[in-house]
């Protein structure tokens, strides 16, 4: 094993040495070997949530694109500005994939992106005025919507725009909830910050400010799902078979009135830890709202989770929660059995943002598949602690790094799969390596619960499986062509 | 003149794309070169991942990492730091520095910087430019026509006045627009290579960004034309523009180099075609080939196929300004009426058209479409169509919805065709679902 | 061995195109050729306009126009009368007498009559050729090709044992099957021309079906391969035959003239056009030229970018033996998975396969193809498409509801990228369809 | 006036030239030029209904498709069995675009196309056999089915089979009726003959065979409409508005029992006097249903046919007519307003079969289109004598033309639109003449009526109207190509 070990670091060594001295320094902390002690202690002295370096282009986005991309726009009942030149509306436009229910202009406004366009003139004489007539403007055209986010990109912040006042004034004047979010991209190292100003904008104008009509005792939140292709209603679906009762959903499919109830939950159950445990410990610091992680990727993972959140409640729950699992085994034993001679010890590298390098280790290994390499875009500390135990000795772990370093780790390590970023796709298949996206599942999912498992066990074949693949390194082919 | 606007204070279902972005769209086009984008790490992020999506292939582009701080003490620090890792690294022949609105708003003159840096590491032999595009002025044209300009500048300039060498008679320069896929460009190229003429494309995106499989690590591009090509175009015998914006970089030429030069606006259709073979061959004095001949004739007898299903049908199309103007006048030419076109900005060619022009976004291509049969626009429009039931031609950018729109030919005779025969189908199973309900099911 | 059959005495929603039609389509790949149907006038009128309305064209084609009493007493006066007008009037160089069941189960023996007509009217200078097809046996691909060969033998016999002239080492014959287009024989003949050789085509449906303009009141065909390059073919290095229905004709020439052939009874897809590149550059010494080298790259590169939307998905495909085959081996390429493959008759071809394949109707692929993804056929395959939800791609005879297939290229990198693409994006729709519902509208 | 007849008459005679003595003296019989005399007395020395000649393409088609293609097929609760080898089946699918609605396989076959496929035992062993085994598929098969007709192809006749004999033990067995066609391709000079025979079974087998519940004094039957692109809808809606009652279609979108009951009609009437008038004879002949024809192509003709009907019954009638002739005239008004400045003027040829050379004359005369020569592929002595008072002095009328003889006529009258079937339509493309397919709408329709006068007018104006014949013509843009 510690020649494995070994050789790993050798490995590492060996693709930094690329860079002049202070740069291989500072990269060579932002790598570790899983080991033994890692495992137990979970602690490690990996570097995270650092500034990212001019000129090595990370996978990473910005603030905006954590708070508008992420947090806020999957609120389906509200219209989100993107405030201030039309770019990052345009970009951040039909990304994510975000599902939701509802019909467009009455109860759902996702299909639309808005954005106030600035113009020279509205930089040199500031948008507050136009920002004004923007959120008139959209009730007029959009009278049901219940509210609107002002996502600020980078020269709102520049020019010195007062949004707060402009929001407090409009608030009053056209009656529903408008919320300034101070998103600007040049804030922070990466998109991370960007859920947490979201997520405090939601502390700070809806967390707790309505009433929930009827509370009961089985009533609990999904926090940190955002629906992608569908995983927050393959979640929720297993919890209410499980007889509890989903009062809102942070923040995939959900509403604005969402957000203002939640803290009625009898317990809020987080599956994307990164971008809203601050809403967690918010609401459990305020309002006592006990909270939990769990994992709805894989069947392992997910009956660990189903019987982890049963616990939290009564023998009726829990009776429901065993029946459910013998229920749902039995496909999934399907499942594996069906994908798993075909999957079986393909090795697998990850960098992904949120929880997915951890939380989808279960469902790769459900399918026999082995990470051998992992890593977040914008992972802080506590991701890394949570991360370490669920990986097995010998994996390499790695913090935002560049695309050189991943391409050759990737060659080095003769991996059978990629999951990274859409940016990072097509060097990979240029590489001959089967590549997922796994940001917004590569126009599949749902991957959450039973039912996203059946379409993740699937999607992982079809990309390992293709014959393309041969097509491609076939040598008497290439000598064709030549 | 019929250049008009809808009244209202926001955007909604923008169809203007970031100039930056177009910036970036032209540097792709160039050999071993990487747009540097200098701002924060999400314009970057943003534009990589969009045209990533869009033409599914590695796109070459480097961020300066700008935080809050560095804006407010010392971009060019970032800057530096960025230039000295890309050159050390990778060793590009060429960095476009593209300045966003974070730079330009926060009043950063870095074009002094880079002067002053290029003097100073000389000896690295990389080209470096700066194009400052924030995002509140123009689209995606613009960004993409002001780095031609900004390199076809930078060409000339390091010539430094000295003569340009023998002219080379037999040498083109062909200056691709922005709407143009890698397809269209291949295509452009082989039509004047046929006439007998050397072609130097900038920027070429037919060899970077077609979809090929060449490895290795380089996060630089791995096509496009080579900067020492690039040196050659002032030799040339005149050059070609396609599209009204890139008439500026044409011009340049020509006072630069004496180059005449010929901008065709019109890039769509059966007349468009005709204008420029009948240039190149006056040009050439070698007459149409074959081949062309053929394709014409091909093209024409597809459009007799067709004329009856466009015939009395109606589109909208929201698109880039030079786009738009010319898949009008395809449009008209197949008989189609015109609900309505939309492009993201105002521009020179706008101003001066005939057609009626509205400065909008796809929300007003909603509001002008209404009953139209056929809807062409980026991909963002599908729904919009969608909701007002109207076929949907997916052109323009993104388009990162479909596969191999980036390879599609819609210029030459048989790009024309392609185009006939794929709206053409359109409408017939348009007019066929029309009827199903009254049919046997 | 894995050919199978439905037991059902009756067709329903036929795939079989009698190929007596398939005899007339080949004579449109010869110049100044007419088809004379000898049978019913209704056995004329019906194949000429099935074949229009695929074409969208002019065909050339005539008829004796027997009637019954003509059947009874004397054919033959029928079709000396319909010769020598069609002779008088238009001066054809070439005439192939297509024989009907009217005439086959009449018993009428037409060719003893072509052969003392042809001796008595010699210097008249036309080739007439007879070749019966009655439609109770085989199907279009099998009329095709028995009129090429009834071409390829006269040819021969013409030449009446002499020599054939002195060999032309660069010069190759091409055999085109029945299942592809003329924009498919127009690429063909480019990428052999493009290894240095002379390309002699028969039938050459590139040059009389693709769509062109000239006029003239001609009832003949107005393209295709003249009379006189096919006596050269006897002097050519090689015979290349697309389609393993080509192997007899190819076979001909070799009995004939000790011509070598090669047969590709792959036609679709990366790896078909691997084999023909590599043969072609090992026939010729000349590499594969840089556009297909290209070719190839943006071809694999649209494979990856489409095998996730391929992966998973399964097909069925309703075709002429060749076509379904060679359809099967670019399916199975792109990772589908075939729920059913339906020919209209059986091949050799077909009996050797490792695929099973079905000798059925599309109402069999219907029953075959519940629960697939696409469904391959001809355009009267569109509402059982409909009916099982699968998406439908048109290919094969006929498609007259579509415009433009008649120039669609699904052969070499470039036809295979093409229908890579094409087919990408209806899967690509179809999973967007499905997730609708639970969406947004 | 005079010299213009005398140079239509060079015209025709130097076309001829080309042709051999006999056949010029043959064909020369097959035209003749409209006068004042013609007009009015309508008699003419045509010749038509003629063998076609060997060796001379015409457009004509066969007895099958007369009786196949045309009267059965659209007939859609019976199964027709294309009986023979299979190019016939093949052939006639799916070309005459008759629509009808109903569900497919319960009370609609008409998506289906069925076929015995004849193979060489067959032809050998004869196909009786398998004709009963066919039967008892197709009942099996379609159960729902309310009848079989058998449309025979060449090879049945020959061969010797008895098919009537099959039909009679068949309709016994599984007690649906089962109607023999003679309809061998070889049987007369045209699809006309076909039309006759397919008019006997339906005589023979169909007709006057059941009872209709309650008759009405204002039951009419459609005679001789196809509903091609759905022309039978357009006109039956008229008539209902006139307060009559349709009880049959023959037989587009009709059914076995409207074919059994018509003659229960208080008047029969018939569109497509050729292919059906001898239904109306043998009506009036055995039943005493007074039949009369009518013409719904364009206003003026469907106007004077309307009042012309409505004279047929009370006042009650009439009034109801006038009052909708007042409520159309003004929609068809707006129509030729919108239409007729673009048209007028444009010189039409026909070739078409059926009714429509006559029939359509008012229609284009109506948006201001001159008629210039017309004729008939198949049509018979009664059919130009209805035709010659319709048409202007001078107009030129032929029948059976050849291709050879129709183009060098387009080119001699210089003429705008040329109107014929899908096998002449590329010709004249490639002339550069605007042409309409007129046997099945060129993927249009209906005509008929004033609904179908809205889309007729429109076709016109979008095929004579396209840029695109200017862009054939322009000679600046064919010196470039050459």
């Amino acid at each position: 094993m510690s020649t494995d070990l070994g050789s790993k670091q050798n490995l590492i060594d060996e693709m930094l040495e690329v860079y002049p001295d202070k740069a291989r320094k500072d990269r060579s902390k932002h790598y570790e070997i899983n080991d033994e002690n890692l495992i137990n202690c979970g602690k490690c002295s990996i570097k995270s949530n650092m500034k990212s370096r001019p000129g090595v282009m990370t996978v990473r986005g910005c603030a905006y694109a954590g708070s508008k991309g992420v947090v806020w726009g999957p609120i389906k009942d509200m219209v989100h500005i993107s405030h201030g030149p039309v770019g990052c509306g345009q970009y951040s436009w039909g990304t994510r994939r975000n599902y939701a229910t509802g019909t467009l202009g009455v109860d759902n406004f996702t299909a639309m992106q808005i954005t106030s366009d600035f113009q020279e003139k509205d930089i040199v004489f500031g948008g507050d005025k136009k920002l004004e007539e923007i959120c008139r403007e959209i009730k007029e055209m959009f009278p049901l919507a219940k509210g609107i986010s002002i996502q600020s990109e980078c020269p709102v912040g520049l020019i010195g725009d007062d949004i707060e006042a402009v929001a407090k004034k409009m608030t009053a004047e056209i009656g529903i909830p408008i919320i300034p979010v101070r998103c600007e991209g040049f804030r922070g190292v990466s998109q991370s910050l960007g859920h947490h100003i979201a997520n405090d904008a939601i502390r700070d104008f809806l967390m707790g400010r309505r009433e929930l009509e009827e509370c009961g005792p089985y009533d609990v939140s999904i926090i940190g799902d955002y629906n992608i292709g569908g995983d927050a209603w393959a979640s929720r679906i297993l919890l209410e078979e499980m007889g509890l009762r989903v009062i809102a959903q942070w923040s995939g499919d959900g509403s604005i009135n969402e957000l203002a109830i939640a803290h009625k939950s009898k317990l809020n159950l987080i599956h994307c830890f990164r971008s809203m445990n601050y809403m967690c410990t918010t609401m459990e610091r305020e309002y006592g709202v006990p909270w939990m992680e769990y994992n709805f990727f894989g069947p392992t993972k997910t009956i660990e989770s189903l019987r982890a959140i049963a616990d939290r409640f009564d023998d009726h729950i829990r009776d429901n929660c065993e029946k459910m699992i013998e229920k749902y085994r039995i496909q999934m034993d399907a499942i594996i059995g069906k994908y798993r001679p075909r999957l079986e010890g393909k090795k697998v590298m990850l960098l992904i943002g949120g929880l997915r390098p951890r939380h989808t280790i279960g469902a790769y290994e459900d399918l026999g598949m082995e990470i051998v390499a992992a890593g977040y875009e914008f992972g802080h500390k506590d991701d890394y602690t949570r991360t370490f135990p669920d990986l097995k000795e010998g994996t390499i772990i790695y913090d935002d790094p560049s695309a050189y370093e991943l391409e050759e780790l990737a060659q080095k390590l003769d991996i059978d799969l990629m999951g990274a970023g859409v940016k990072e796709k097509y060097v990979y298949h240029k590489m001959g390596i089967p590549f997922r996206q796994m940001h917004s599942w590569d126009y599949s999912g749902p991957y959450h619960g039973f039912d996203g498992f059946k379409v993740f066990a699937r999607d992982m074949d079809m990309t390992v499986n293709s014959p393309v693949w041969d097509l491609l390194k076939d040598p008497q082919r290439k000598a064709v062509s030549v | 003149m019929t250049v008009k606007r809808f009244v209202k204070p926001v955007s909604v279902n923008p169809l203007t794309v970031g100039p930056s972005l177009g910036g970036v769209l032209a540097v792709q086009g160039c050999y071993r070169a990487i747009a540097l984008l200098h701002g924060a790490q999400g314009c970057a992020a943003f534009s990589k991942s969009l045209l990533t999506r869009h033409f599914r292939d590695t796109i070459a582009v480097q961020t300066s990492a700008l935080q809050e701080m560095d804006v407010i003490f010392d971009a060019d620090r970032n800057l530096e730091e960025a230039l000295n890792l890309v050159i050390a690294k990778h060793r590009p022949d060429l960095i476009v520095v593209i300045g966003t609105e974070l730079t330009d708003v926060s009043g950063t003159d870095y074009s002094a910087f880079i002067r002053k840096y290029t003097r100073e590491q000389a000896s690295r032999g990389c080209l470096i430019i700066p194009v400052i595009l924030p995002d509140f002025n123009g689209s995606l044209e613009l960004g993409y026509s002001a780095v031609v300009e900004g390199i076809v500048d930078a060409v000339i300039q390091g010539q430094g006045g000295r003569a340009p060498g023998k002219p080379a008679a037999g040498q083109i320069n062909l200056l691709p627009g922005s709407c143009l896929t890698p397809g269209d460009v291949m295509e452009l190229k082989e039509i004047i290579s046929d006439f007998g003429f050397e072609v130097i494309t900038i920027p070429d995106l037919s060899t970077s960004l077609s979809g090929h499989l060449l490895t290795g690590f380089s996060p630089l591009t791995r096509g496009g034309a080579p900067l020492d090509d690039l040196k050659q175009m002032l030799r040339s015998r005149y050059t070609i523009a396609i599209g009204a914006s890139m008439e500026r970089p044409a011009r340049r030429l020509q006072n630069a180099a004496c180059i005449p030069y010929q901008v065709f606006s019109g890039i769509h259709g059966l007349c468009a075609t005709d204008e420029l073979l009948a240039f190149l061959q006056q040009l050439s004095g070698v007459s149409v080939p074959l081949r062309y001949r053929w394709q014409r004739e091909n093209l024409l007898d597809s459009m007799l196929d067709a004329h009856f299903h466009y015939a009395g049908s109606s589109a909208v199309a929201a698109l880039e300004p030079d786009h738009v103007l010319s898949m009008a006048a395809w449009l008209k030419e197949m008989g189609v009426m015109i609900k309505g076109l939309v492009a993201p900005c105002e521009t020179q060619l706008l101003k001066e058209a005939e057609q009626e022009v509205w400065i909008g976004d796809l929300d007003d291509a909603e509001t002008l479409g209404k009953g139209a049969d056929l809807w062409i626009s980026n991909c963002h429009g599908r729904k919009g169509a969608a909701r007002i039931r109207a076929s949907f031609l997916a052109a323009g950018f993104p388009v990162s919805d479909e596969l191999g729109s980036y390879v599609n030919v819609s210029v030459g005779y048989r790009g024309a065709m392609d185009l006939v025969n794929r709206v053409g189908n359109m409408l017939i199973r348009r007019e066929e679902a029309r009827h199903e309900d009254r049919l046997c099911q």
